[in-house]
C-alpha cells in the first residue's frame, strides 16, 4: 500500500502541469475556468484536438490508438493537474471514457481503426442513446426497434436523457433487433451518425433552466451493418461493460470539479461570515472529509486488480458521489442564505453554487436511481435475492 | 380541548381548496412566473369574491375576523397549489396595520389591501435609518417587493407605512430561483415615511402571522408533493411493476407520511396557540416553521427523486413545489435559527 | 379548534393533581419517580387497587365497570397530572389499556361481568400473547394451537416478548383453533389464567442486562370453554382492534414519561456544560419539538371523530415514538460522554438515560418494527400495493 | 501509488483473520466480560504465537517493524470479533516507549509488553499535576485501566511511566457498558513517576496510534456487523419469504456497505499517509476516526434492527458490537470534536 508518488511521477506531473497551465495561460485562455458541461462547445471541441495533436487527449489508450499507455499514478497525476489548471470538463468525456474503451474491448480490428483515431483527435464527439421514456432505469425494457435491411441497420424509437446530442457527431445505440424479444435478451449495440435525417434531437429543459439533456426521436434513422459493436444480441452485454468503464480514471477528473464546488462554498463561507457558524462548520468538515473518501474510494478501485471478487469500492461510488453532490448543493444555500436565490443577471441562470443545487438534484436520478444503485449493491454485492420483475 | 377544526372550519378549508385546485393551475402559475410572480386575477378573485382576504383582521376594522387557525387554513391550500400570490405580505402588512395602525391609517389602507384594490409588502429591518421621519438604507430579499403599493417596514421598536411610489424609494425586482415570489431589493434615499401609531403591537403581530403564513403554506408543499408522488407511484411502470409496489419507494412515501403529520400538528398547534393567547405560542411558532418548512423540502425532494428523469424537468411541476420550499426554509427564519431559539427557551442562552 | 381547557376541566385538574400528590406525599411515597416497569411489583399492584378505591383506576370507562365516562379532556388532564406528580407508571397498563377496553368492545355482558371487575380493581394483572418465535413481527404466522376438548380450551405452543408475564395473573392469547388453517383465518383470541401448570414462564436477558420480556410455553394449558372472547375465527378481528386502542390516551402517559427522560438530559446538559455546544442544543430543540408534536399528534387523534377516514396521526403515531426516543437514547449519551458508559453501581445496572439509551433499541422493534410500521403506513394510508408473501 | 495492500500485507490480514475467527469466540469473550474484560490466554496467543504485539515498534527494539497499515489490518480483524483485548492501549503505550522512552525505560519495558509478560494502558490527562516527580489528581475512564501492569500517562509537552503497583496510586475498575474493554479511575496522591525522556516524540505518535486502532477497530465492527445481518436475512423467513427479500431491507444492508466501503478508505488512507510522513495524515486521521465510529455505530444499530426481537437479547452477539460501537465513538475524541478539528484546518479556527 503506498500513496505517494515515485520521483519519476512527480517529474511527469510537472511534465503535465508545464503543458496544460501553458495552455490556460496562452492559446486556450478564453475556456479557463468553465464549470458547465455545454458552455463555448465549439471551442471546447478545438481543445479537445489540441489536446489531442500534443498527445494528452487519452493518456491511457494503447500509444496505438493515440494514447500513452500510460500507468495509473499516470493518469491520477494527468487528471489532478487537468483541473487545478482550471481547464474545463473534456465535451468528449463519452467518446473519451465510454465509447472508445468499449471499441477497444468489443470492437473488431476494423471497427477500432475506424472509430478510435476520429475519438482520439477530438473530431468524433460521441453521445449515448441507453435511456428511453417509460424505462429511464430499465435497461431492459428498451423498446427502440433496430432492423437489418439491404445491408444497413434501420432504427426506430426514441432515446432520453442524451446528454450533450446536441452538440455530438456520433452516438451509440442500444437496440431491440430480435423482434418480440424480452428483457436484456434481444438487444444490439449500434454506432450512428447523429447528423442524418433520421435522427432528431430536442433539449429537455431542467430544473436550472439550462439544457444539457435531450430527446433523441430514430425515425428510419440508418448506419451500415459494420457499425454494429459484437455480435447481434449481444447488446446487453456490452451495455455493462461499458457502464464499468465509467468507474474509471474518469471518476477522478469528476472529483476535481467538485473540489471546486467544495472550495467556492468554503470561500463564501469564510466571506458571509457562515464559517464561524458550528453547524455550517461541522457540515463543511463532512463535505471536506466525503470528497476525500471519494478520491481514496477511486484508487482503491483503480489499484484493485483482483477481479474475480466484488470490489465494494467501485460498486458504491455511484450513490456515494451522487448523494454527497446533492447534499453540497443543500449545503451551498445554507450557506449563501437568501442571497443565493436570487440570479446575478436578467435571465433564470445560475452561478456556480445555485446551479449545483438545482442540477444535483439530476445526479441522484440519472445513470441509475440512488434506488437502483441500492438493488444492485445489495444484489451484487452482498447476494440478496433479485428484486422480481413483474409482467405489467 | 378538541383538536380538530370546527364545522365552519372545515367548510372554509373545503372551499378554499376547490378555489386554489381550480384556479392556480399550473398554466396560470407559469404565465405569473414569466412575469412579475403574480397571479393578478387569481389575487383578485380571492379577496373580492371569496373574501378570505381579511381573515385575522377584526370584523369592526372590515375584516373578516377569524384567527390564525382560519389564516393557516387557507395558506395551507394556497401552498397546495403554489400560487402565485401576495398572500404572506399581505397577512403580515394588514394585520401590522390592523394592530398597530392609526385610525387614519387604518382608515387609508385595509379597505384598500382587503379589497385587493391595493398590495401591501412586509417585512423587517435591522439596517435602516430614519432621520426626521425620513428612511435611509437598504433592505435586500424582499418577497414580492417589486409588486407592492405599500411597504409596511418593522425594525426595533419602530414601524412604517412607505408608498411604493415615495420619492427617494427605488425598487428593483430580481430573476428569484422561486419565480412565483420574486425576491426585491429596495432602495431608500430619505425617503418620506409614515410612521405607525403602536409600533409594539404591529411588531407583536408580524412576526407570528409571517411565520404561521409560511409554515402553513410548507404543509400544503409537503402534502401537495406526496399525493403528486402517490398518484405517479400508481400509474408508472418500471421493471413490469407499477413502481408504488417498490418497498423502497413505498418506505419513502410513508416517510413523507410521517414527516407531514407531524407538520400539521405543528401548524395548528401553533396557529391555535396564538388565537387563544397560550404561553406555549412562541414555542409552537418556532417549532412549526423550522419542522413545516423542513418538511416541505424534504417531501418536494423526494418528489424529484420519486419521479426519476421527468421529476427534474422544467415541464413538470415538481420543480416549483422544490423550489418554493427552499425558499420557505430561508425566510423568516432559517431552521437551524428557529431551533436555537428554543433551546434557548429550554435551555438557556448560548454560552 | 380549541387547546384550551374550560374552567371546570382546571377544577377536574385542581381534583386530580391534589389527591395524586397527596398519596404520592404520603402513603405511596416509596414508589414515587420509579421509572422501570418492573421495579417494586408488588407495592405497585398495592398502588393498583389504591387507584381503584378511589375511582382512578379507568376513568374513561363506563361507570357501571368502575370507571367515571371521563371525556377526553378529562383523561387528557388525568395522564398529565399522573406523571407530573411523579407517579410510576401502571403495571396493569395492558389491563387497563388493551384487555379491558377489548372486553368491553367484543366480549359478552358475562365476561364482562368476570373480567372486568377484577381489572379496574387491579387484582387481575394482565400480559398479552402475540408475538412468536419465528413469527416476531407476523402475527398471521402464529402457530400456538389451542383445541377445545371436555368444555375446555387446551393451548400448546410458544409465545414469545411477552412483556411483564413474570408478574401478571392473566394473559390472553392468540391461538391458532382451525386445524390446518393459514394466515389470518382460524385464529382465536383466549384469556386464560397465567398462573397453571400448563404455562411457564421464562425471563429473556436483553442487552440493558434488565428482563422485562418473557418467553411463555404453553403445554396443555387450559381454560374453561367461555374464555374464548368472539367467535371461533376471530382472533385476527379481534387482535386488530385491539392493537388500535394502543393508541388511545394511554399515548399521553407514555408521552410524560418521555418528558421526564429529556428534562433529565436538559438536566444533565446543564450540568456538564453540553448546554453551550451548539450541535448539543440543536438536537436538544429537535427533541424538545419532536416530543410536542407527538403530544398534539395524540391530541388530533383523540379528538378525531371521524372514523370514516384513515388517520394520519394514530397510523404514524408508532413509528414517530419509537424513532425519536431511540434518536434520544443516542442524545443522552452524547449529553453524557464516556462517564455515562460507567454504571453506578457494582451491578451491570444502569440509570434512567443510559438504560435509555439501550433499551431504546427496542422501541423500533417490538409491536411492529418500523420496516412494518412504514408498510402499514404506505398500504392502509397511501393506498400502495401490499407486500407480497411468500410461500417459504 | 498503489492503493491496495502488498502481498504481505494480505498475508498478515488472512492470519489475523483465521486467529481471531477462531479463537476469539463469542464463549470466551462472554466469559472475559464476566470478570475483568480481557481474555488473558487470548492476549498470550496473539504476542507469543503470533508476535503481532510488535506491530510498529522498530525491530532494532525488538519489535515486528512494519507500519501503521498493518497495526489498522490487525484492529480490524480483532474489531471484528469485538475480541477482548487490551490491544488499543498496548499499542499507545509501547510506541509511545519506543518514540520516547530512554534506553533504560525501553529496555524495562518493550520486551515484556511485547512477549504480553506485562500488560500496559496508555491514557491522555489534562489534570493531573506533578511536583517533585511525583503526580496527584485522578483520571477517569481510563480504557483496561483495571489490568494494565504499567501506566503511559500523557500531557501536554510531558509524558510519564508509573507502574501500576505505585504507592499512592489506587485503581478503580467500573462496570462499563461494553464490558470487553471496562473503564477505570486512577486516583494519584504523589504517586512516583518516571518521566519518559523524550516526551514529545512520545505525544507525537500516541493521538496518531489511539485514532488509527480505534478507526480500524471500528471498521472491523461495522463490517462483522454487516455481515453477520446479510447471513440472517439470507436464513430467516418472515411473511413467507427470506427476509432479505424485503427491498426496504437490502437496501439498508446496501446503505452499511456504502458506509464501509468509505470507513475503510478512510482508515488505510491514515494509516498509509502516517506511515509515509504525509501532510495528509492529520486530516486523513480525524476524517478515519470521526467516519469509522460512525459508521460501526450505524452498522451495529442497524444490526440490531435487522435481527428484530433476537437482536436486542443478551443471548445474541448484536449488542456486543452495539456496545463497542458505542464506545469507540466516545472514547479519543468524538465524532464531533474531530469533524471540528477538520474545519479548522479548512477554515480557521471558529470565531
Amino acid at each position: 500500500m503506498k500513496l505517494g508518488f515515485s520521483p519519476e511521477e512527480e517529474l511527469f506531473r510537472a511534465e503535465c502541469a508545464d503543458w496544460l497551465q501553458g495552455q490556460m495561460a496562452g492559446e486556450f485562455k478564453d475556456i479557463k475556468g468553465i464549470t458547465t458541461l455545454t458552455a463555448k462547445a465549439e471551442r471546447r471541441k478545438e481543445w479537445e484536438q489540441q489536446l489531442a495533436a500534443h498527445k494528452w487527449s487519452c493518456i491511457g489508450w494503447p500509444s496505438q490508438w493515440g494514447g500513452r499507455d500510460a500507468t495509473l499514478a499516470q493518469q491520477v497525476i494527468f487528471a489532478e493537474e487537468y483541473a487545478r489548471a482550471g481547464v474545463p470538463g473534456r465535451v468528449n468525456h463519452i467518446g473519451i471514457e465510454l465509447a472508445g474503451p468499449t471499441i477497444l474491448t468489443f470492437g473488431t480490428e476494423q471497427q477500432k481503426a475506424r472509430f478510435l483515431p476520429g475519438i482520439a483527435a477530438g473530431q468524433t464527439i460521441f453521445c449515448q442513446g441507453f435511456s428511453e421514456p417509460g424505462a429511464g432505469s430499465d435497461l431492459a425494457s428498451v423498446r427502440t426497434k433496430g432492423r437489418l435491411e439491404d445491408g444497413e441497420w434501420v432504427v426506430n424509437g426514441q432515446k432520453i436523457w442524451t446528454s450533450l446530442a446536441h452538440i455530438s457527431d456520433w452516438i451509440f445505440v442500444v437496440t431491440r433487433t430480435e423482434e418480440g424479444s424480452k428483457g436484456p435478451k434481444g438487444l444490439s449495440f449500434l454506432m450512428m451518425d447523429v447528423k442524418q435525417p433520421g435522427i432528431e434531437i430536442r433539449g429537455i429543459k431542467q430544473i436550472n433552466g439550462d439544457a444539457e439533456f435531450n430527446e433523441t426521436f430514430f425515425t428510419d434513422a440508418r448506419c451500415p451493418a459494420d457499425s454494429l459493436i459484437g455480435a447481434v444480441g449481444d447488446g446487453w452485454k456490452i451495455a455493462m461493460g461499458l457502464l464499468a468503464f465509467e468507474r474509471g480514471v474518469s471518476t477522478l477528473g469528476q472529483q476535481m470539479a467538485f473540489r471546486n464546488e467544495l472550495d467556492a462554498i468554503i470561500a463564501a463561507a469564510k466571506a458571509n461570515g457562515q464559517a464561524s457558524n458550528p453547524l455550517i462548520r461541522q457540515r463543511i468538515a463532512k463535505a471536506e472529509i466525503g470528497l476525500r473518501l471519494m478520491r481514496y474510494g477511486a484508487l482503491r478501485m483503480l489499484s484493485n486488480t483482483d477481479h474475480s471478487k466484488i470490489d465494494g469500492a467501485a460498486l458504491t461510488y455511484k450513490i456515494q458521489w451522487a448523494t454527497w453532490r446533492r447534499s453540497l448543493g443543500e449545503l451551498a444555500m445554507d450557506v449563501l442564505g437568501q442571497a443565493g436565490e436570487v440570479a446575478e443577471g436578467s435571465e433564470y441562470e445560475w452561478g456556480m453554487l445555485p446551479n449545483l443545487f438545482l442540477f444535483s438534484r439530476s445526479d441522484t436520478i440519472y445513470g441509475g436511481t440512488n434506488q437502483i444503485q441500492r438493488n444492485l449493491i445489495a444484489e451484487r454485492g452482498l447476494g440478496m435475492p433479485r428484486e422480481p420483475r413483474g409482467d405489467l | 380541548m378538541h383538536f380538530a377544526f370546527t364545522e365552519e372550519q372545515a367548510m372554509i378549508a373545503e372551499t378554499v381548496k376547490q378555489f386554489f385546485t381550480e384556479n392556480a393551475t399550473s398554466l396560470r402559475t407559469r404565465a405569473a412566473m414569466a412575469t412579475d410572480g403574480i397571479d393578478r386575477a387569481l389575487w383578485a378573485s380571492f379577496c373580492a369574491e371569496l373574501g378570505l382576504a381579511g381573515i385575522g383582521i377584526a370584523e369592526e376594522l372590515g375584516g373578516a375576523g377569524l384567527g390564525m387557525v382560519e389564516l393557516a387554513i387557507v395558506a395551507e391550500a394556497a401552498g397546495g397549489q403554489v400560487a402565485a400570490l401576495p398572500l404572506l405580505g399581505h397577512a403580515m402588512a394588514a394585520r401590522a396595520i390592523a394592530a398597530g395602525g392609526s385610525a387614519a391609517q387604518q382608515g387609508d389602507w385595509l379597505s384598500k389591501l382587503l379589497s385587493g384594490e391595493a398590495i401591501a409588502v412586509c417585512e423587517g429591518s435591522h439596517s435602516l435609518t430614519c432621520t426626521d421621519g425620513k428612511l435611509s438604507g437598504t433592505m435586500d430579499c424582499v418577497p414580492h417587493g417589486g409588486i407592492a403599493d405599500l411597504f409596511v417596514i418593522v425594525a426595533p421598536g419602530q414601524a412604517w407605512l412607505v408608498r411604493a411610489d415615495a420619492p427617494g424609494l427605488s425598487v428593483t425586482s430580481h430573476v428569484t430561483m422561486d419565480q412565483t415570489r420574486p425576491l426585491a431589493t429596495l432602495q431608500f434615499d430619505g425617503v418620506a415615511a409614515d410612521a405607525l401609531a403602536d409600533p409594539a403591537a404591529a411588531l407583536a403581530v408580524v412576526p407570528q402571522t409571517g411565520w404561521i403564513v409560511t409554515a402553513a403554506e410548507a404543509l400544503g408543499v409537503a402534502q401537495a408533493s406526496l399525493d403528486l408522488t402517490v398518484g405517479y407511484a400508481k400509474e408508472r411502470v418500471q421493471f413490469g411493476r407499477a413502481i408504488g409496489s417498490f418497498q423502497a419507494y413505498k418506505h419513502r412515501l410513508a416517510d413523507m407520511m410521517i414527516e407531514i403529520e407531524q407538520a400539521r400538528s405543528a401548524v395548528y398547534w401553533a396557529a391555535c396557540a396564538v388565537d387563544e393567547g397560550a404561553e406555549e405560542a412562541a414555542i409552537a411558532l418556532h417549532s412549526a416553521k423550522s419542522f413545516a418548512a423542513d418538511t416541505a423540502f424534504m417531501c418536494a425532494g423526494n418528489m424529484i427523486q420519486l419521479h426519476g428523469g421527468i421529476g427534474f424537468t422544467w415541464e413538470h411541476d415538481a420543480h416549483l413545489y422544490f423550489k418554493r420550499a427552499r425558499a420557505l426554509q430561508s425566510m423568516l427564519g432559517h431552521g437551524d435559527w428557529h431551533r436555537e431559539q428554543v433551546a434557548t427557551m429550554i435551555l438557556g442562552a448560548a454560552a
